[in-house]
């Protein structure tokens, strides 16, 4: 179709994702919202469809696809929860991304092609508790010892920290230097296995509750020379080159969670209609949901030309932080006239739309707070 | 030039509201509530639960009872007072029990205690301000053209008794109340049926009560229910034949006021609550607080929840004026009520989100109050008519 | 009516205002807008009509009524036009205040009283070209000579400038000091017809077009000793002192000229339901003025609440700088819903509904702007 | 696992839009605006005037021509340049002459190349496009069902002519116009009359124009027309009999189309100014644009305009598409012209909002072009349908 980025190929593939996620995740959604965790077997099953590493060569252990791929996946995972969208998303688009670009071909074996086969599960550490968005003042550090590293420290808000296998993780390697902040810190691939690792708390969030996140603690854990990633003290570095595409990937899932409620709401609102009473009037509603339709569209416009350009190996960097800005505070917004439309019913513990609005919120906060991004924005406008 | 006459200016403030006793009743009533409820709240949002008999420790503590006569246990009627209570119990910051007990003293009481007979208020309204008996009502909305909405259940004469039948989704406080005030229907397939009210025990045969959980509010016992061929005598019914849905339409203007008042006690709480947190939050070598974006924001905030208070607080001088039968314009008082309830809604949201949001991180997790204020002035029931409903009383107040 | 602070003598006044509003004023509106000027007439007649000094004691040459009278007159003349409700309001709340609270009888007799009996007109100087909201940093001076002072600077943005027969002047009496921004003002009254004083510019704005505002040049303009007002070098101070009063009155002309526009929406809304066709339907348009309706009380409460104060003679400094950045706000939302409502008529030059939206935009900016209340209240919540 | 075939990707840009002519073509038309019209702008807003020779100088170096066959004198067809002279124009800052030139090419001259016959091309067509006859159209407006509103003007048969009466009170670039595209109906009296296109020449006896004064768009030459019994030959009625309102209604899609592209350019001009001012500004001993609550409201501003421009060439492109042939959704045009519209124009009334605003007390005084961004936004004539109507075909889109 003309104006769409997606071939056949990339139509079958949505076809594909949809069937997995209409017949093997929606069905136990609330389920699993209820437990608080949504099973392993996810992971495990997602790379085993070939759905993890979409846009990644075939050599590196992906599927070769470009990134309209990627798009595909994000956009219809997240019909299926947003804890299952955000737990995938940082498998492939958040703690994977370093290992193919600064990896040595033993750690891509070891980690990012078990990764894509969803025999891995990955995390990434950035966080900390008393750290927010302040990269620079990263405290954990790791020392050199005759054979490797040991580390000390915790990190914050870890997304599949709890039943991670690895997690890509930032450091201090050298001490802090305010003249050069960001100077002095590495990357790690850290076995969750190894002793002094240690889960401190599973955290009890607002939203997203099916999602695992952790408060991790490192007490003298002893890593072997090999799990440096890319080079010492390089580490911010390489964190910021992998900052676009996860900034981007988050924009999707803040988009894909917002289509979903519109789907919902667009749903919601025939029912309404057709049933032609109640308080809410036809007329009002219709104007709310143009303007959202709008909203919609425009970052849904901005993103795809966001991910034409990476597919051209174009970086977008201040488009990147303005679809994430967007897309989380649209996600708000419709999820937010969700629940003004049901009212009463949109309001029950467990029902879908309730666990969506909730899930939206992160979106503002997680990733780089709505304030970090218009920082961003407003530095690359040369303010 | 016009001729002046200096005696004609009050030495009184022009717009009076509190007085002396009542800022001295604020004070023991924020007491009570920091010592008996504040300290609690986090553990029972965790339960889901609070103790039943904190009805009777405040019904003993006399706080049910301002706005009701010393006749049946009350130490009033002093409206303002009762309007003092409303906001220090805002304050503990649980809605759930807010919203129970709110609609125990605030709604089931005033019910029966406006359109109930001497000997219905002998046997529930005295116990009711006592806190040894415990009151829900269900939930109704009346349109701006007058027609109640919500009526689920249907209610036929049988001798001397009436028989109910049907289930009401929304009756707050309802799961654990001794009884209820409900409206029924007397015909529900006439689309204009007779609409009727009462004072139903929940120990009658063919009730039965399920407990609503929602994302808000998880302290509040609203329930479900259903009603199967209950029996209820004709002297529980409520209010004068033919005066029922005048009764819920004024019933409406309170429940707006009272709602309108906790609505700005919450964004003030939560306001407030933010800003402790910011000044606390360190990033980038400095306190949240001291970034420009936050001091404006908060601003911007503080500027809304002090709109919402004077905008609250006239439509409260209204009702008092009102009801000590002072000259009130006609549909001045649901105009204001109206826009008192609309407007602080959405300042408590908004502000409730924002308080979210300067909690960075920590804004998520549930170990912060801050998600529950942003879930409870959105995810709990909507009362006393939907914004669409609220908008169209103001709107046909100017003749449109 | 309970509720309602206005005895039956104020609205008594209220008709007076109205009437001479409706008689001698809105015939010419139009007119003087084209003009680009409103006659001094309707100064001298205000002063004529009691108008002037309301609530200023009798022995101060006012009308001895309280602060409600003062809220009345203003409420009113706003129905007239913004540039002639904020003439008369800068002569009576913003440069005769503190001569009433600082000044010499010998000044009050000279300057105040004929003032309030519209003899002579006044004007405020505190902005300068390149100063803003930044007071601190007043670069116009006075320095002594043997018999008063003679001063050197320009003044920006003066209402009444043009015409005015005194301006109250802050100016600099010592150098600036950064550690002490504040020290070393005075405040002078500075007569327009002193040799060396000039008006450089009318100013051509966008609205308040029949204001005049001017940009004022004074070489070498020698002042006698009785030209200071209050105490040297204290003008900062003084200034400050009058600044609640000047919001107050700043914020009862925003709202005022909100409450006309609002006027003016329902009667243009209650036009088009009736005409019952158009594009504009009537359930959307209801739903709009119901919300700027409740936008318009709100404010109104928390503005009579501190004038309610004010009478009691207790500053609610917070609440004041809240109700100007509110009203201000709220105007212009009231001003482009009005545009909005009607679509291409409000549009035409010389439209009342046109001018008034040109107009409401001035109190964002005037009198300090959104930016300044916000600073100024997040101050005083202790930010 | 998924079976791959990697020669199923385009190597080329998905989304596709500008070649590289274009961008050449973008240079020498944003050095022609500059040379010739923006450095005339302070001086023709003030003048409320420009020379009418501005259309033979524009036509002269060939810009009207873009969209246009080269037999009638056009460089084209090409949608895509014609986007990139609309979007360099609006550059210049004023939006009465843009409206003016808008009119004449955009909307008069692609009239008559879509629904003209040959001959009226080459009496109209041609000269207009070499700026040497000087068009404007009625405005209309079709709402979500299909019905024109804006017929004002009433044309009679009389032997081979038409009889026009009546007022049509809003004509683009109509004061000075060599000739008007307007519809009219064929009779007045009944809701649904049938709708007619005509030529009409200013010269005609009984033709009466009046310039229209607007708080924006100062420069434009907008009027009202009065017809009394002016005779039209009946070769000058425009498009196939019974063809006229889906004329109308697919040339009200292009024009939403041209002025979403102008108002994104619009919003990014008073952005650039706003930044550049604070830039200079000093308060407190420090540039305005330094302080961070400026920053962040750029930020969300600078935002807007780049979602407002990825949605607007979203509709060029489906636009484009669909001229070339293409498979395009139906319906889908429209939506996405009608979301253009609506969303660009908001982003630009906030843009100049804030533009103004970041300029203090200097955005008050006409010596700024803050304060022209921010009337020419709001004041100037709307076109392409009001907000209200674009939310109907929205809204209609998805089924509602």
């Amino acid at each position: 179709m003309t104006g769409s980025p997606f071939t056949t190929e990339h139509d079958d593939l949505r076809a594909r994702v949809r069937h997995w996620v209409d017949e093997e995740l929606l069905p136990h959604v609330d389920e699993w919202e209820a437990a608080d965790l949504f099973p392993d077997e996810v992971f495990h099953r997602a790379g085993e469809l070939g759905f993890l590493g979409l846009s990644v060569p075939v050599e590196d252990g992906g599927q070769g696809w470009d990134y309209w791929a990627t798009v595909v996946f994000l956009e219809e995972i997240s019909r299926a929860s947003g804890s299952i969208a955000m737990g995938l998303g940082v498998q492939t688009d958040m703690c994977t991304p370093q290992i193919r670009q600064f990896g040595t071909a033993e750690q891509i074996e070891q980690y990012l092609k078990p990764a894509y086969r969803g025999e891995k599960i990955g995390s990434v550490g950035i966080t900390e508790p008393d750290v927010g968005s302040d990269v620079a003042s990263i405290r954990t550090h790791a020392k050199p010892t005759a054979d490797g590293w040991v580390i000390n420290g915790s990190k914050m808000y870890i997304t599949n920290g709890v039943r991670a296998d690895w997690v890509t993780m930032v450091v201090r390697t050298a001490e802090q230097d305010r003249s050069a902040p960001s100077a002095g810190m590495s990357l790690f691939l850290v076995d969750t296995d190894l002793p002094g690792f240690s889960v401190s708390k599973k955290l009890d969030k607002l939203g997203m509750r099916s999602s695992d996140t952790a408060l991790l603690f490192l007490d003298d854990v002893h890593l072997p020379a090999d799990a440096l990633l890319g080079t010492e003290h390089e580490g911010f570095k390489q964190l910021m080159w992998g900052l676009q595409g996860e900034r981007l990937a988050g924009g999707l899932l803040a988009l894909g969670g917002a289509q979903m409620m519109f789907d919902q709401l667009l749903e919601d609102a025939g029912v309404r209609a057709g049933a032609g009473t109640g308080s809410l009037r036809s007329q009002r509603l219709r104007d709310r949901i143009a303007e959202l339709a709008t909203d919609l569209e425009a970052n849904r416009r901005l993103i795809y030309d966001c991910c034409d350009k990476w597919n051209q190996g174009v970086y977008a960097r201040t488009e990147i932080a303005m679809v994430k800005l967007a897309a989380a505070q649209l996600a708000s917004k419709i999820a937010d006239e969700s629940m003004q439309l049901q009212a009463g019913n949109g309001h029950r513990a467990g029902d879908a739309r309730e666990s969506a609005w909730r899930d939206a919120r992160l979106h503002r906060i997680g990733g780089g707070s709505d304030e970090v991004q218009r920082q961003v924005i407003s530095r690359m406008m040369g303010l | 030039m016009l001729k002046l006459d200096p005696e004609a200016f009050a030495t009184e403030p022009a717009l009076p509201l509190f007085r002396e006793e009542h800022d001295a009743y604020r004070e023991a009533a924020r007491d009570f509530v920091a010592g008996v409820i504040t300290g609690n709240v986090e553990a029972w949002e965790v339960d889901r639960e609070y103790p039943r008999e904190l009805f009777r420790t405040v019904g003993a503590a006399g706080h049910f009872g301002a706005q009701f006569d010393p006749r049946w246990g009350g130490a009033g009627p002093d409206l303002v007072a009762s309007a003092v209570f409303t906001e220090e119990l805002a304050r503990c910051g649980s809605a759930g029990l807010v919203a129970d007990l709110r609609a125990h003293a605030g709604f089931a009481c005033r019910y029966l205690d406006r359109y109930g007979t001497d000997e219905q208020k002998q046997r529930y309204l005295a116990p009711s301000i006592a806190g040894e008996l415990v009151g829900g009502v269900g939930v109704v909305e009346v349109d701006g053209a007058g027609t109640v909405d919500g009526l689920a259940l249907r209610a036929v004469r049988d001798g001397d008794d009436w028989v109910l039948d049907g289930a009401d989704a929304l009756v707050l406080n309802g799961s654990w109340a001794d009884y209820l005030i409900v409206p029924a229907a007397s015909d529900t397939s006439t689309p204009d049926p007779e609409v009727l009210l009462f004072i139903l025990d929940t120990t009658a045969s063919g009730v039965e009560r399920h407990r609503d959980l929602r994302g808000g509010w998880r302290t509040a016992h609203t329930a479900a229910l259903s009603c199967t061929a209950v029996r209820v005598s004709d002297e529980n019914r409520l209010g004068r034949p033919g005066d029922e849905v005048a009764a819920i339409t004024e019933q409406l203007v309170w429940e707006r006021l009272v709602l309108a008042l906790g609505a700005v006690v919450a964004a003030e709480v939560s306001l407030e609550q933010a800003i402790a947190y910011t000044r606390e939050r360190q990033a980038f070598g400095r306190p949240v607080a001291s970034f420009q974006v936050w001091q404006h924001r908060f601003a911007d905030l503080g500027t809304e929840v002090e709109l919402a208070r004077s905008l609250t607080y006239h439509a409260l001088r209204l009702y008092v004026a009102e009801e000590e039968g002072e000259d009130v314009l006609p549909g001045e008082l649901d105009r204001a009520t109206a826009m008192a309830k609309l407007y602080t809604d959405r300042v408590a949201q908004r502000t409730a989100d924002e308080c979210v949001q300067a909690h960075g991180g920590a804004g998520y997790l549930t170990e912060y109050p801050a998600q529950r204020y942003w879930r409870d002035t959105r995810l709990g029931v909507p009362g006393g008519g939907s914004d669409d409903t609220l908008r169209e009383i103001v709107a046909r107040s100017y003749g449109l």
